[in-house]
């Protein structure tokens, strides 16, 4: 694959992203998806440019704002849309809805909706991989928010202290629900954190896919090599309400506004453009798989049916008993 | 204001207007937790307290439950009487160490030197598809535990009232709200009731049997008495607020009346609030009793997303007319 | 070894052997948790592992009761055998958003994908004059989870093959121990015991009065069996051993014999265990029973560090006694 | 008050706190004190010079080690012995024992025993003064072993955050139980992690109770100008085990001989004596008036009755209801 092909495909993941959650906004509107609706709309590169440098074995956790994840990892559009409609054919057989995305095939370890509860167990998961003796890597996702949390700092350290194979990968939208992080956090510098307990803390524009792809790419060569976990915080933004529920009174129409200028889809289709990489009839090919893809997903989605009702005890504890 | 139509509130409004006024009445209070100012509130029941009251008074949190709960237990131990917020209780175990070592503890362990004035709110219960972390009913984990008081809000009238009476207290009260039910509509009373912290409420009055529940639940199981009236039954409603300390006395007068009980509750029926009410009227009324107290609860799942499925795991109306049957035909 | 005599070990042995051979068994196992291995764990049950199976599979942790529950559940769910220990069930509070929203809710959030084959051991009881933050019994709070086995070990026989069953079930398991009764002696049996993780255990035989319990309760309750007996009533001793699933049919085939039932335990009796059981028996066998079932729980109290204090407050062969006769004169 | 007067009164102090954990080690062998009991034998010099430097309306939050910080405070020997021994005029009416004296008087808000449990207690003390308009500080004490609990950061955070009037007082003895801090943190240095949440922090030795003084005053004296909170780490070191649970398997016995050389008591009475401050007849008139308090304070605790049995169920909830 040429650089040009391999960069039409991170817009190819973007542009997957943003159309699934542009339609999971109109089918929460019609009521065909419910309870909380969290979109990535504006983080798209953090999810395209870190899954593209991962292997097929390594493995992600992730929060409830997990939809680019969960399709720049693989999973199947239209399994998730049968999650997010509570389909039987969800990932999830519809139990899990929007947060809670899981897919052991491609080690996707779930959307999490706790803040910073997938922190620890991704520290667990690395673990395993380097007592069982694989070479994979855990990446953990989570927010600015999570830093307030004591499990995020319960968790590097141990991670540190261990040595474990983890990309702690926070993507700083600069916001958790409606507390901008000079708010919350005494120290808005978050790399100062992941310091305080020896580890390597970069930083990066999670608005240019590019870059993020490079630098995660830096990070997992250093992970692999055992040099213990790194931190990568991904500057990025959302450009709607952190769920479908919040008014967005706290946020400076001006200042999203802002944000919207960088925009990472027509960054990245600019760079192309500049290049000679892309053109109108590329573009619009690629946005007609999209939409094929979108289609196809939601009337999978929607002919999927529901589980049956007498399946709802099963899973509390797994089926086969020792 | 003065029309012949009494204008309604949602509970919401009627919770709000509790915390407005506790605010108004006492300097020392003040609110804190998640997102409670400049959001306006998870579920926008502290919106505009921020405005009207201040940063001082109406503190946004970083997301840290652990400190803001504890903070708010030393704020109480040191002459303020904080309102702290925890949006769920799914997320309040994050914190129950500092509920359970500290709040409920301190007093009793300083050899009562140190009494802790904190209030708790949180919320609980299903309904609204948010699946298994964000869903759930700890009423009972918290009902465990001496040294707090532990009440659930049903309506408008304890929404209104019931932060009074619990700043009042001198002890840790952990509050529990229902995102279900913010939107129903009553007309408020002129002025805020007075709330007992420590009695259930009769919400219906009957002869045949005693539902007995709380929280949420209280409004489907009105409905379900609804439906039994229709086929005769009569049923009496108490809803019993205060889960702990249990007001034993209203049920037991009940079923000394009806000889029958259900308790319906939205925890997960083993060692729910059933639990202990049907065991504590069979202790109390074994041989007034026609049938063995009914309970009803949510399945025993951590509750999924897909409305089908988390409906059937709640407590519903025909599943209460059916248990209604059951202690009916034994009697 | 082959004398007249057999050799006694003390509990804490027994547990040590049972952690010993699932480290020998499988290579997935590994011990985690404070202080099990420079330090030879709180209670001394680790001693000597760490030296015998190297830091690797006996790790050290720090204090950080949230990631280490949370690394246990994420490495069994990537294929190995965790056993995490926390101290005891007081701070185990620290770690139960872990627990219930990671351990108990992954399998079914997920649709069945991810199963969690944590085991977590930690301890609870009092007696020891530890005070209120190091002497609580949360055994109900757990019981009360969908998703997680609970059991309590009382003796020797469970302490040594539990794990082996526990290690061998897919899904997460909390082990309950009791330094109280550590030293306790007895011979060992040859080889270990296979253990069923639901199933209670009859430890006495009689035909009067069911007695229920679990724990290190379980031989007070012994010594109240035997102080009865020379009252000529000779009781039943049943040791629940699994609180989640509860062996209801266990409990009733003896209850359907004697007709009358008293259950005791070392959590605060509201909402604890004895609430459940108590409403199980009088749900399943009402007419069967000739009194109301019987409950001795600890005294509703933070636990006090006076020694007189401590023990007015847990339960005693005294109360026990005076319970039976409750029961016994009224049936 | 001159210099070496006051440097003989933190003699007495340190001299106070030594002979009566000494003496609580001869009651807990003879079974009059039971529970557990941890000592800070070696740690005198933190409690002796960080006590003389409080107004006598700051606050304290403790440890289980707090037998030093409460007698250091002015809470009264006899009614801390009799604690010690469960007995109704105990501090806590003998319901806490030695891991939980309270003082309401000296604002002396316990001995926690929940590592890190009191921490965000402090910061909830330190904001209700802040906010009742009181130039109070709170002293939070805690051990190195509380860095690694998420409690620590969460409070530290909120107290920076708020810019709180609290002392963050880190005893470092270098272990956690059995944990050397090398083994429980990736990045040894606590100050570090001070600094992460833009929270001034300082070391000081913790052995030389003239040098733990001067600090302490400097970092008060900052928070009492508003400046908000203050870190300061004790390096310190205790001589004995844990607790009298510990048989200390984890230590080299030439590092415990190597801190025993640095011992606070005879390092301060070197110091006067070369000032020409303290004669062998002063010494002994020291040791003497420590002697006499401590027989006191144990035929008082003995002396004391047991609370009623009756009385078990009060103080569950306050006794006088609205
Ligand atoms: C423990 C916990 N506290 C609070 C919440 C409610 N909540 C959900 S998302 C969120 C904001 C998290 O912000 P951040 O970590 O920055 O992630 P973002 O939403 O910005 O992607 C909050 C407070 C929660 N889910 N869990
Ligand atoms: C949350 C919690 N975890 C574990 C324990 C058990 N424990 C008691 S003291 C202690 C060591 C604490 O070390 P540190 O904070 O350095 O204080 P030190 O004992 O050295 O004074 C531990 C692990 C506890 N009491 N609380
Ligand atoms: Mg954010
Ligand atoms: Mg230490």
């Amino acid at each position: 694959m040429t650089d040009a092909d391999h960069a039409r495909s991170l817009l190819h993941q973007m542009l997957r992203i943003r159309r699934f959650e542009e339609r999971c906004v109109e089918l929460y509107s019609a009521a065909t998806i419910r309870g909380f609706l969290h979109l990535a709309i504006g983080e798209e590169a953090v999810a395209a440019g870190v899954m593209a440098t991962l292997r097929e074995d390594d493995a992600i956790v992730s929060t409830y704002r997990e939809h680019g994840h969960a399709l720049a990892r693989g999973i199947g559009m239209d399994r998730i849309m049968a999650e997010m409609l509570g389909r039987v054919d969800g990932v999830s057989r519809g139990r899990g809805g929007s947060m809670h995305l899981f897919d052991a095939a491609t080690r996707f370890y779930g959307g999490n909706a706790i803040v910073a509860g997938g922190i620890p167990l991704a520290v667990g998961i690395a673990l395993a991989d380097r007592m069982l003796g694989q070479d994979r890597v855990t990446v953990c996702f989570f927010g600015d928010g999570a830093v307030d949390e004591g499990a995020f700092h319960e968790s590097i350290n141990l991670a540190a202290l261990w040595q474990l194979p983890v990309l702690f990968a926070c993507e700083n939208n600069h916001y958790s629900m409606g507390m901008a992080i000079e708010r919350a956090q005494a120290q808005p510098d978050l790399a100062l954190k992941a310091s305080s307990y020896a580890v390597p803390a970069w930083r990066v524009d999670g608005m240019d896919v590019l870059a993020v792809e490079a630098t995660t790419r830096q990070a997992l060569t250093a992970i692999r090599a055992g040099g213990g976990p790194v931190f990568v915080e991904y500057d990025t933004y959302r450009f709607r309400a952190h769920s479908m529920y919040d008014p967005d009174r706290y946020r400076d129409p001006a200042e999203v506004e802002a944000a919207r200028q960088r925009d990472p889809i027509p960054a990245l289709i600019a760079v192309l453009r500049e290049r000679d990489a892309l053109d109108d009839e590329q573009l619009a090919a690629l946005e007609a798989e999209v939409d094929a893809e979108l289609e196809a997903a939601v009337a999978f989605a929607e002919a999927s049916a529901l589980e049956p009702v007498e399946d709802l005890e099963r899973f509390v504890m797994s089926e086969v008993q020792p | 204001m003065s029309t012949d139509e009494p204008t309604t509130i949602t509970l919401r409004e009627a919770l709000r207007a509790g915390l407005r006024e506790a605010l108004q009445a006492d300097e020392r209070v003040l609110l804190l937790g998640e997102d409670i100012g400049a959001y306006g509130g998870c579920f926008a029941v502290t919106m505009g307290l921020l405005e009207e009251f201040g940063p001082e008074r109406v503190r946004d949190t970083p997301l840290s439950e652990v400190a803001i709960v504890g903070a708010a237990i030393g704020a109480a131990m040191n002459g303020l009487r904080p309102i702290v917020e925890i949006m769920t209780c799914n997320f309040s175990l994050l914190a129950l160490d500092q509920i359970v070592n500290n709040a409920a503890t301190l007093l009793h362990m300083s050899g009562g030197q140190f009494n802790v004035p904190v209030v708790i709110r949180t919320t609980a219960g299903a309904g609204r598809q948010l699946a298994a972390q964000h869903s759930h009913s700890f009423e009972p984990t918290f009902a465990h535990i001496p040294g707090i008081r532990v009440l659930s809000i049903a309506t408008h009238e304890d929404a209104r009232g019931v932060l009074a009476a619990a700043l009042a207290d001198p002890d840790p009260v952990v509050l529990f709200e229902y995102p279900r039910i913010m939107t129903l509509e009553a007309a408020p009373p002129a002025e805020p009731v007075a709330v007992d912290l420590t009695s259930a409420a009769v919400r219906r009055s009957g002869g045949d049997v005693t539902l007995v529940t709380y929280g949420a639940t209280l409004h489907t199981v009105l409905d379900a008495a609804l439906a039994l009236a229709e086929d005769g039954i009569e049923a009496e409603v108490i809803d019993l607020r205060s889960l702990r300390p249990l007001d034993d006395a209203t049920v037991l007068a009940s079923v000394a009346r009806t000889h029958r009980a259900v308790v319906v509750e939205e925890a997960w029926r083993t060692l729910g609030i059933g639990a202990e009410v049907a065991a504590r009227i069979t202790e109390q009324a074994f041989y007034d009793l026609d049938a063995p107290v009914g309970r009803i609860g949510c399945a025993e799942v951590p509750l999924p997303y897909a409305e089908h499925l988390e409906q059937a795991a709640l407590p519903q109306v025909a599943g209460i007319v059916e248990a209604v049957g059951r202690v009916m035909h034994r009697g």
